[in-house]
């Protein structure tokens, strides 16, 4: 909310447009409206790839869309990456003013919220490695529940005897949980260094003498509460 | 291992239910399987599990399986595997390692239990981390009216020449067949002969010409004639086959008659 | 999306807010936010005293709105006042962006295509015409359809009783066959030597008492062998 985008504007792509595409791609100020426009008009997020099937031809919404993200970024509405996506959504510390749009949703059990977070953090997964991490077999209800909520989809099939099939999150789950990509789940990198998202031990041979250093560290993770900053 | 476990330690009262004086039925449905048991087991220890004693924590579900097999406390089979399996673990830690043996050391199990556990206890902060997330539809908001957007077809009809030409041919082509949908006026139907016989039969029983049968109107056009005469025929025989009437010819071209078939 | 909001801002609003509500009312950028948020989420248009109702103590979302619609003026989604409430909508210029468009090649009815042939060959033609031709009446939605494709139109009426309308064929039709004039199209000894008729000839004269000059005009144009060329 500057003058910063026009500066930008005119150093990056004017020249070009004006030279280059004069009839063809509208101006960039008019590609922002375009990509505003298709953006709040969806309640799911809009790929760059659809955005510039719908805009006129030789339009360049990736580069309005970090304009415009940089613009909302302070707004009551913010422009949010999803997956491939991108969609607007209102701004998560204005929440206390959204009591009457809130939906109420049911609680997940405690196995359903356990079954997605191994979905989450180890996909793709087969049914068997969820059944290992949590010890127990997976219910089909739980596996059903979680489809239908579009949090959970079918993957590739794993290349292993018998080709099962594998879980992987949605980019609804993305969209719902208010991430960018499955990579920004949070503490996804000290559980990868830690090694607890193998389906083995990392080194059983260290590991029966002494925890090595990321593991110590994780274990205090673990019992830290860690605070979780967007 | 004097740390005996009591059943009453469990975290839920309603863990152990009085069905009868005989049995205690275990409420495994508190616990997500034997798995889950273990970790929370392994709390009691008051340590971080890294420090956990697995020979302990061993002893401590293998004690649990005891007194339920000796309160006859039903435990459902992953309890079970995992008794035996910590039962095997036990030996492996206690017997000094068999250099001939292939087999993972104590160490190596109890490293393998600690992994478990572990990743467990991982998953289960990671599943409420990500519950504790801001949520769509809770926390942040799609727009409320979102604008559909609107489909418009727009259909191209496609038309080659040949198409075109073949469409004409076709209509040129039926043209030789039109008399029979298009000269409706001049056309007397076997079903209304039909019906004006039966009427006429009713009152004759002498052979009478078949063309006195033609009604008066369809009697001075040549075409009319024709058509009607044919139609009248077709009825005739359509009577003659079903015993109504029967019908007599001198000889070639002469006087078509027919009379009333009298039941004898 | 300029500095105007800042400016105005400061001119408004701050110095009120700092000095009588400090604890109280939200400052102005956030009361904006508040307003954008909710219009937004909202699924039904916001009254202002709704706003007021949801939004802290000492907001003046009547004021937040005016600076918004500024702000939203010329951007791609606008501020509208429907009814007593306000709604965010997408620019009335840009509705263009929510509509895909969609091309499906469909064949023509065979309705449709004799009609058309039988213009095409006997034009000008009047609808009886066209029935008497095709033994069959001929429906609004097929002459319709034509007229709306520009392959055929009104041409002059008929000097016979009634007055009856005639049709006949368009420059478009001609240009996408590629004819030069509708006499370009191939006569019936054409049709039946490229075997696209069965049987034989129909002598025009013999079809009927009454046909009129120009169908004889158009039986004396099939006799005479035309080449046809595309």
């Amino acid at each position: 909310m500057s003058d910063q985008p026009n500066k930008s504007l005119g150093e990056h792509k004017i020249g070009e447009v004006d030279q280059a595409n004069l009839f063809e791609a509208p101006s960039i100020p008019e590609q922002q409206r375009m990509v505003e426009a298709i953006l709040f008009a969806s309640s799911t997020p809009v790929t760059v790839s659809e955005l510039k099937n719908r805009m006129p031809q030789g339009s360049d919404p990736a580069f309005a869309l970090d304009e415009l993200k940089v613009q909302y970024s302070s707004r009551g509405v913010n422009l949010v990456k999803v997956g491939d996506g991108w969609a607007m959504r209102t701004s998560a510390d204005l929440s206390f003013l959204m009591r009457k749009e809130t939906i109420e949703t049911r609680k997940l059990s405690r196995a359903a919220v356990e079954t997605l977070a191994i979905i989450a953090y180890h996909q793709p997964v087969t049914r068997l490695e969820i059944e290992e991490v949590r010890g127990v077999g997976v219910s089909k209800g739980t596996v059903d529940l979680l489809l239908e909520m579009d949090w959970i989809k079918f993957g590739r099939r794993k290349m292993t005897p018998g080709r099962p099939v594998t879980f992987v999150v949605t980019q609804h789950f993305l969209d719902h949980f208010g991430l960018e990509s499955a990579k920004d789940l949070p503490g996804l990198k000290e559980l990868k260094s830690a090694g607890l998202l193998e389906s083995t031990i990392p080194n059983v041979k260290e590991t029966g003498e002494g925890v090595d250093e990321e593991e110590r560290d994780l274990s205090e993770n673990l019992d830290q509460p860690e605070l979780f900053e967007e | 291992m004097s740390n005996t476990p009591n059943l009453e330690f469990f975290p839920e009262n309603d863990y152990i239910a009085e069905n009868s004086p005989e049995s205690l039925v275990v409420n495994v449905d508190g616990f997500e399987g034997a798995l889950d048991m273990l970790l929370t087991l392994s709390r009691t220890q008051k340590v971080d599990l890294l420090k956990i004693s697995i020979s302990q924590l061993a002893s401590q579900y293998l004690d649990f399986v005891a007194k339920a097999k000796e309160l006859r406390i039903e435990l459902a089979a992953d309890y079970l595997v995992m008794a035996a399996w910590l039962a095997f673990l036990k030996s492996r830690l206690l017997l000094p390692a068999d250099p001939n043996d292939d087999g993972p050391t104590g160490e190596e199990l109890s490293a393998i239990l600690a992994f478990r556990l572990e990743r467990l206890q991982a998953m289960r902060n990671a599943g409420a981390k990500l519950i504790a997330r801001n949520q769509l539809g809770k926390d942040f908001f799609s727009r409320g009216i979102p604008e559909a957007l609107e489909k418009k077809r727009t259909i191209n009809y496609t038309l080659s020449l040949l198409d075109l030409m073949q469409g004409y041919a076709r209509i040129r082509t039926r043209d030789d067949f039109r008399p029979f949908s298009a000269d409706r006026e001049s056309v007397f139907t076997m079903e209304s002969a039909l019906e004006r016989m039966q009427e006429l039969l009713g009152f004759s029983g002498d052979w009478n010409d078949l063309m006195s049968f033609l009604p008066e109107e369809w009697q001075n056009e040549p075409k009319r004639v024709r058509a009607a005469t044919a139609a009248t025929f077709a009825a005739t025989l359509e009577l003659v086959k079903s015993g109504a009437v029967e019908l007599r010819q001198t000889e070639t071209f002469a006087k078509i008659e027919l009379r009333k078939r009298t039941t004898e």
